[in-house]
């Protein structure tokens, strides 16, 4: 499992929209945002290093993104045990 | 002079008077508002000098503020010009300055200035002509209509004073110490007899009208000059005018009765206004405009 | 002036003929003098009164105070709604206070209007300064509220809304909106001033639970903004585009002295030489 | 471990990129100003407030707390939290903070109408001890009482109960929980057999539907409610139902406001549960495996006295039906009579409430079938002003989202069903209505209690803090559960009490008539919040009685009390609470306490040290006690076998119950301290772990019996914020029942497997028709229960009705918030809200000084009518917190007849100008 810490950058006003858009997608939870300069702090949830730059591209792709870059990275190894628990919840 | 405590309180009879009037007015407004003091249950005088309300029915309103309002282009209320007009009416009868010897509450503060000043400096820093106050009462009308704010309430120390007294200490005594400086150190009776558009305002309207008036004996007096040099408004004392209409006419008289019992022979005494003889009227007012100048 | 000593009666006035204007010239000086004293008092005077008249901008005054001017010019600073006040809400400025000397204001952190149904204040006023034909006490204007977003709890995503539960026109003068917080499945339920019921009472500020109150009253002019007259917005305000006002008076004016003195607009700049 | 691990590495990987990049964010944050807190040691803590439980940090330099903030990682609040739990840390701090024990006084002696004066702690106990021993030779066991509370800790409320029941064989302790949530705990046990709720607040998450009956959630669980709102907002086919008697904060957020009369919910839920018979929207595969049909007697009474001796005159009226009732005609409807006819009804099940048996699914069809939409429409409207056809619809939406069987429900509820004289049945009731659809124990499908206090739950639930429980929802009167405590206590066979004891209601009553004469309050404040204090106040002060108050401020109970013990509070003991979604949260000693203010728990442990066993464990009389293997009112002398198991006549309690090998073995000090201290174990002078000690001891109860909780370290690992309960291999259990997260379902995937009342005989709906008995373990039970009125209405003279409750910035009754002096000005005062036109109609506006008067007293107070909750015609609400207006004391006395629990919703009153 990788988790990447991503700093994105949107135009100040559309922060909220960019915020919307950034946590409908999968494995992406916005941790942080700074509404005065439009930036936001971004972890990502991927399989694979491949699916991890595949979905960096796809935060790049979404509209109003000025910049989007991997700050900080690291690979958790330890497999998820609960699966009684939902998928969705552990994000909550 | 006898002085035993009945004589020498003779002899200060009306300063008491007035000074019990003084506190006793201020106390009527103090005990209303700060231990609830009433009458049926009606509040006994609530407000302060500048307009107040008697037994929660009847509103009083100082005449020269009401004057300046209407100046600044704004109807009142026929309430508080009716007011205004009965406070007016009072004052005309009794003489219009009895206002200030009687009732202002800046009235002991000068008084203690200029006995201050008599006892101790008895120099002037610099002359002012006494008329300059019926320039600041022509001035405070005309800004009144020039500015649109009641030119003469926005900065009077005598509304500070009393609202200060009634509603609690704020930083109002200054403007008090300054007076009590100005009229102590540097010009003797400098605000009461020389400054105060609302005292000019009492002069004028009540020069003709006053009923009380001091009365004069020429005929016991011996010119010894005691009564002038106690008098805050000397120049009324004028004794070929005394001599001639046997009273003090001008307006500037407060009735403060200091020049009563001073005097040794009771050549002085309060009596109603005899209106003197067609002509002397012109002669008079001419007197008054040119009196005792620098 | 008192020029002499009591003590010596030979100084006692005899005459009222002192001669003062002995010339003409003298006269006329004098005259310019006290002209010259005059409106140069007379200035000082006025710079005093209206710089007091405002100093303070910020003064919250009781309900029903008529517009500054109005309210400045027709106070006769006696303090009968200050005694009329039931909650002590009122005060009469002393020098240096937050007011114009000898009005009456409040301070709402300290204590707020509480909107008295028979607004006993407005009753005492014998000059009319506080309106009397205000009957219902939620129509008065005192001042405006304002959040401080950025210091606000509810801002910040706690569960506050002191401020719109102890309003007494609830809904009117505030109201809740619903935002999603993103950072976490909780929402933020955020306070916002309307500004047409606000009366300006200072309730809220008043209860507000932050150190400095994040909720603040203060007269609408200092801070309420106005979008242009020759804007409708079409989505708010049916049939906005057909009540548009005439062009703006500057600009027709440009328009009349143009067509007067045969110059039209912008000819300086085209007829200028430099490039 | 993995959840939180998970999530704990998230934050941190936000963290290091916000840092990166030069953004503060809240974990950088306190980095950062650690430059300039340095001294400042952060640690996690729990809100001191309501029942949702969220997770703070708190900050501590030289022995003083110097900040709090939401918990950034806590699950439930995720950094925020509302504005009491803002003022966290100022509660402390109040200025009349108690800080030596104080004794009425005359000339250095005690004097039960003496002036408080301080004395010393051993002074304190020392008089204790002889008032106890006065009220205990004297009238035994029953003669002396204890009042405990839902915010006690885990660890105090585990002492008490085994100081009273093992030690003293007293079952006279029960909680303010009992007037908080005893409906709900009785209703869950009548219909699963097992306390508390199957779901937890991630149902929020999962739900498309949440409706708050009686439950003023966005007031009284404010964090929770963001989560509704959230919901809402981000699900566009999401529903927020509000039911009420009254317009509140609730309202705002929801879809759907549902106005209705006090009392007829129970009519309201009979017609969710015919409309779905009716509509076969009835989920009958779930129905046939997991469920059975119950029903039981109606004439139960109100919970009050059955006798009018002590009542005022006033009362009496009231009080007669206690005795018998003339069913309304609604009643009579509802109970399917002939409404024509008058039935007048002897009370004669009041002493058996909660008896019940199975009856089948045609009796439930027929008894909810009198419920039509134009009977209860009628009967429930609330609003006067509201048109019969506008209140229809709503009914008939509200059982259109109930009954759609692909729409999650989410049923909320708080005060208005549990505080109510037919709390348990509507409890019931709104399981029938989720069971017949199957709506329950899976994700966003959950009947859910929302309890008011922090560890209701964890404290007055889970340890049995109840006048008629024992520790893992065991109860004294079943011989089976006495022996498994006793075992585990180590006790003396027959040492327990079998006769359940006094609720707190009965406690007051037996104050007034004089059976009790000692009482020892801990960590509430009953005189201030149960109803009809007038009572109460006048035993307490007059008769011959001792009464002990602990308490960390000068409350209304402390000013009625004989001794008041000054008290450590929250953060200045060790303790843990467990919160509505049964999470438990264990903290650390954060802060010492003030001057000789000492925790709740060394107090019980110092007191118990003054009492022998010979004193305890004789023969004692217990009036009316009558139970098998036991003499007619009596207890047995237990010495002989004690002293066989190695106790000594001589023993303190302390001894015997506490300072056990066992517990011995909990050293202190211990590694998981980290540096914190204890005061408690300070002042004991042991070196034993007290708090840690009781709490696996109490652990021992639960563990394998479906009330599983973690070890005491786990609770403070740091990337754990709270766990779940049961904690079963180290996993939390989110929902309960499924198979899919519950390692208890052990057969099939949906087992309702609570073991208490399994076992009835079989009837109609008029009684028992045979007597032998059936078992249908693993099963859940669906109870009709009809619509009663309410013991009181508002008539010619008393024309208004009153509740009382809570509201945001106050907790329960201020003795904490009113001592922080933003929440103080924000809410100064409680004032009566009530209808504009019903005020205009007695001559009076908002902000009018009235009296308000009930039966039961009066009392002056403020009125508004544009405030926060704004009644419908006929209603008025008022909120408790207020000391100086102390508005409780109107209120009846009445309970549930099953649960005990006090019915604030419901009192008559008329008001007019003072």
């Amino acid at each position: 499992m990788n988790i990447s810490g991503i700093l994105v950058v949107v135009p100040p006003a559309r922060i909220e929209g960019a915020t919307r858009a950034l946590n409908a997608l999968p494995g992406v939870e916005v941790h942080h945002t700074e509404p005065t300069t439009g930036r936001i702090v971004v972890v990502q949830e991927a399989e694979t290093v491949d699916q991890e730059v595949a979905a960096l591209s796809r935060i790049k792709a979404l509209s109003g993104v000025m910049l989007a870059e991997m700050v900080y990275h690291v690979f958790d190894e330890t497999p998820p045990e609960w699966d009684a628990i939902p998928a969705d919840m552990a994000a909550s | 002079m006898n002085h035993t405590t009945t004589t020498r309180l003779w002899h200060w009879r009306y300063l008491i008077l007035r000074r019990i009037v003084q506190i006793g007015v201020l106390l009527l407004f103090f005990g209303t508002l700060h231990w609830g003091w009433s009458v049926f249950g009606l509040p006994l005088l609530s407000g302060n000098l500048s307009a107040s309300e008697v037994l929660g029915q009847l509103t009083l309103a100082d005449p020269f503020a009401t004057l300046q309002i209407l100046l600044t282009g704004h109807v009142l209320q026929s309430e508080v010009l009716l007011g205004a007009a009965l406070v007016l009416g009072v004052f005309l009868v009794l003489g219009g300055r009895v206002w200030c010897s009687w009732v202002c509450p800046v009235n002991p503060v000068t008084d203690f200035a200029g006995f201050l000043h008599r006892k101790t400096w008895r120099k002037n820093l610099f002359g002012i002509p006494r008329h300059l106050r019926y320039a600041v009462l022509a001035l405070a009308l005309l800004l009144s209509v020039l500015i649109g704010l009641p030119a003469f309430e926005w900065v009077s120390p005598i509304g500070a004073m009393h609202r200060e007294i009634i509603f609690g200490l704020g930083l109002g005594w200054t403007a008090l110490l300054g007076l009590f400086l100005f009229d102590w150190l540097v010009v003797k009776q400098g605000w009461c007899g020389h400054l105060c558009p609302l005292g000019a305002f009492y002069s004028v309207v009540a020069r003709h009208t006053a009923q009380i008036r001091v009365k004069f004996d020429q005929a016991s007096c011996n010119g010894c000059g005691k009564c002038q040099a106690i008098c805050p408004e000397p120049q009324v004392l004028n004794l070929k005018r005394l001599a001639r209409d046997g009273q003090v006419l001008s307006g500037e008289c407060t009735n403060c009765a200091r020049c009563i019992p001073i005097c040794p022979e009771k050549s002085l005494a309060f009596g109603w206004r005899r209106n003197p003889g067609p002509g002397s009227g012109p002669a008079q007012q001419q007197l008054i405009m040119k009196e005792d100048s620098p | 002036m008192c020029r002499t000593h009591p003590s010596e009666p030979s100084a006692f006035i005899t005459s009222g003929d002192s001669p003062i204007m002995t010339t003409r010239r003298s006269f006329i000086q004098k005259s310019i003098q006290g002209a010259a004293v005059a409106t140069s008092g007379g200035m000082l005077w006025s710079y005093l009164a209206i710089q007091n008249a405002r100093a303070e901008p910020s003064a919250l005054r009781p309900p029903g105070a008529l517009p500054d001017a109005d309210f400045n010019a027709l106070c006769i600073k006696c303090g009968r709604c200050v005694v009329a006040c039931p909650y002590n809400t009122l005060t009469l400025a002393a020098l240096a206070d937050r007011a114009p000397l000898g009005t009456p204001y409040f301070e709402p952190r300290q204590i707020p209007c509480y909107l008295c149904h028979d607004i006993p204040c407005k009753a005492a006023c014998p000059t009319g300064a506080l309106s009397p034909t205000l009957d219902e006490v939620m129509d008065s204007r005192m001042g405006l509220a304002f959040i401080d977003t950025e210091h606000c709890l509810s801002w910040q995503g706690l569960r506050c809304e002191i401020c719109y539960r102890v309003c007494p026109l609830r809904d009117q003068a505030i109201r809740v909106e619903t935002r999603r917080r993103e950072l976490s499945k909780h929402a933020m339920l955020l306070p916002m001033v309307l500004s047409e019921g606000c009366t300006g009472c200072g309730i809220c500020e008043n209860a507000c639970p932050t150190e400095i109150a994040a909720i603040k009253v203060l007269p609408a002019e200092l801070i309420q903004g106005k979008i242009g007259d020759h804007f409708r917005m079409g989505w708010t305000q049916a049939g906005g585009a057909t009540s548009d006002p005439e062009p703006g008076e500057t600009w027709k004016g440009q328009l009349d002295s143009a067509k007067d003195q045969g110059h039209a607009p912008g000819l300086d700049y085209l007829n200028a030489p430099e490039y | 471990m993995e959840l939180s691990r998970r999530n704990f590495l998230k934050s941190g990987v936000a963290a290091a990129t916000a840092m990166a990049v030069g953004i503060p964010i809240s974990r950088i944050a306190s980095v950062a100003a650690a430059e300039t807190e340095q001294d400042w040691r952060w640690d996690k803590g729990v809100c001191r407030f309501c029942g949702v439980g969220c997770g703070i940090m708190i900050a501590t330099q030289d022995g003083k707390i110097v900040a709090t903030k939401g918990d950034p990682d806590a699950p439930v609040n995720r950094g925020l939290n509302c504005v009491k739990g803002y003022f966290n840390g100022k509660i402390l701090y109040g200025k009349d903070r108690l800080t030596q024990p104080l004794m009425r006084m005359t000339d250095g002696r005690f004097d039960k109408k003496g002036k408080f004066a301080p004395v010393t702690w051993d002074q304190a106990f020392d008089e204790m001890a002889i008032q106890f021993k006065k009220a205990y030779e004297e009238k035994g066991p029953t003669g002396i009482g204890v009042i405990g509370s839902g915010q006690w800790l885990i660890q105090e409320g585990y002492a008490m109960t085994k100081l009273m029941k093992a030690g003293f064989r007293s079952n006279n302790i029960d909680p303010n929980a009992r007037n908080c949530m005893a409906s709900a705990v009785a209703a869950f046990m009548q219909v699963f057999g097992i306390d508390e709720p199957p779901g937890n607040y991630d149902d929020i998450e999962y739900t498309d539907t949440v409706v708050a009956w009686g439950a003023n959630m966005a007031e009284a669980h404010p964090v929770l409610w963001q989560r509704v709102i959230d919901r809402r907002l981000g699900h566009a086919d999401m529903k927020v139902v509000n039911i009420t008697t009254l317009r509140n904060m609730t309202s705002e957020g929801s879809d759907l406001e549902i106005i209705i009369k006090p009392n007829t919910d129970t009519a309201l839920l009979n017609y969710l549960a015919r409309e779905i018979i009716h509509r076969d929207e009835v989920n009958q595969a779930f129905v046939d495996a997991h469920c059975v049909f119950c029903a039981g007697p109606t004439d139960i009474g109100y919970g009050m006295r059955a006798t009018d001796k002590f009542a005022f005159e006033a009362e009496k009226d009231i009080q007669a039906r206690e005795i018998e009732v003339t069913l309304t005609r609604d009643e009579a409807i509802g109970l399917g009579l002939d409404p024509e006819q008058v039935h007048t009804i002897k009370q004669a099940n009041a002493a058996t409430a909660d008896r019940h048996w199975l009856v089948g699914f045609e009796d439930f069809k027929t008894g909810v079938e009198p419920y039509t939409l134009d009977f209860v429409a009628e009967l429930a409207k609330g609003d006067a002003e509201e048109s019969l056809d506008a209140f229809k619809a709503k009914l008939v939406r509200l059982a259109d989202l109930y009954a759609d069987p692909k729409r999650k429900m989410v049923s909320f509820w708080t005060m208005g069903f549990n505080q109510h004289v037919r709390g348990t049945w509507v409890n019931e009731q709104i399981y029938s209505v989720h069971l017949l659809l199957g709506k329950i124990a899976e994700p966003g499908n959950s009947p859910f209690s929302l309890t008011g206090q922090p560890s209701a739950c964890g404290t007055a639930r889970e340890v049995g803090t109840f006048s008629h429980r024992l520790p893992a929802d065991m109860v004294v009167n079943i011989a089976k559960h006495r022996d498994i405590t006793e075992q585990t206590w180590k006790l003396p066979p027959k040492t327990l009490n079998p006769k359940p004891g006094s609720h707190i209601t009965k406690i007051m009553r037996d104050l007034e008539d004089g059976s009790m004469s000692w009482v020892w309050v801990q960590v509430n404040n009953p005189f201030q919040h149960v109803a009809n204090a007038n009572h109460w106040l006048k035993a307490a002060r007059e008769n011959d009685n001792f009464i002990v108050v602990s308490d960390a401020y000068p409350s209304i109970s402390a000013k009625v009390a004989d001794l008041i013990l000054p008290v450590a509070m929250i953060f200045e003991k060790w303790g843990g609470y467990g919160n509505a979604e049964r999470r438990t949260q264990l903290w650390r000693e954060q802060v010492p306490p003030p001057g000789e203010a000492r925790s709740d728990l060394w107090q019980i442990l110092e007191f118990s040290k003054r009492i022998t066993l010979a004193e305890v464990w004789k023969d004692q009389a217990i009036p009316g006690l009558k139970d098998e293997g036991f003499e007619e009112g009596k207890l047995p002398d237990v010495m002989a076998s004690a002293q066989e198991m190695g106790y000594q006549p001589e023993m303190t309690l302390y001894e015997a119950l506490f300072e056990t090998p066992e517990n011995k073995a909990f050293a202190w000090p211990d590694p998981v301290a980290k540096g914190h201290d204890n005061h408690t174990v300070k002042h004991l002078g042991v070196d034993w772990f007290v708090e840690k000690a009781l709490f696996e001891e109490y652990a021992a109860f639960g563990r394998g019996h479906h009330h599983d909780l973690a070890p005491f370290d786990v609770y403070y690992q740091d990337d754990v914020r709270g766990l779940r309960w049961p904690v079963v291999d180290g996993k939390e259990t989110p929902w309960r029942f499924n198979a899919k997260y519950d390692p208890y379902v052990k057969n099939g995937e949906i087992e309702f497997y609570g073991g208490a009342m399994k076992e009835l005989v079989t009837g109609n709906l008029t009684g028992p028709t045979t007597e032998e008995k059936t078992k249908f373990p693993g099963k859940a039970k669906i109870f009709f229960r009809p619509y009663a009125a309410p013991v009181e209405s508002p008539d010619g003279n008393y024309d208004l009705w009153l509740c009382t409750g809570r509201l945001l910035e106050h907790w329960h009754t201020g003795t904490m918030t009113r001592r922080v002096p933003e929440l103080h000005r924000a809410m100064p005062a409680a004032v009566l809200d009530m209808n504009e036109k019903d005020a205009e109609e007695r001559g009076l506006k908002r902000q009018d000084t009235v009296w308000i008067e009930s039966r039961r007293g009066k009392i002056k107070a403020v009125i508004e009518t544009t405030g926060r909750n704004r009644p419908p015609r006929g209603y008025s609400f008022m909120a408790f917190f207020d000391e100086s207006v102390f508005v409780n004391k109107l209120c009846i006395d009445a309970t549930c007849p099953i649960s005990k629990e006090e019915d604030f919703k419901k009192t008559a009153i008329k008001i007019y100008k003072v």
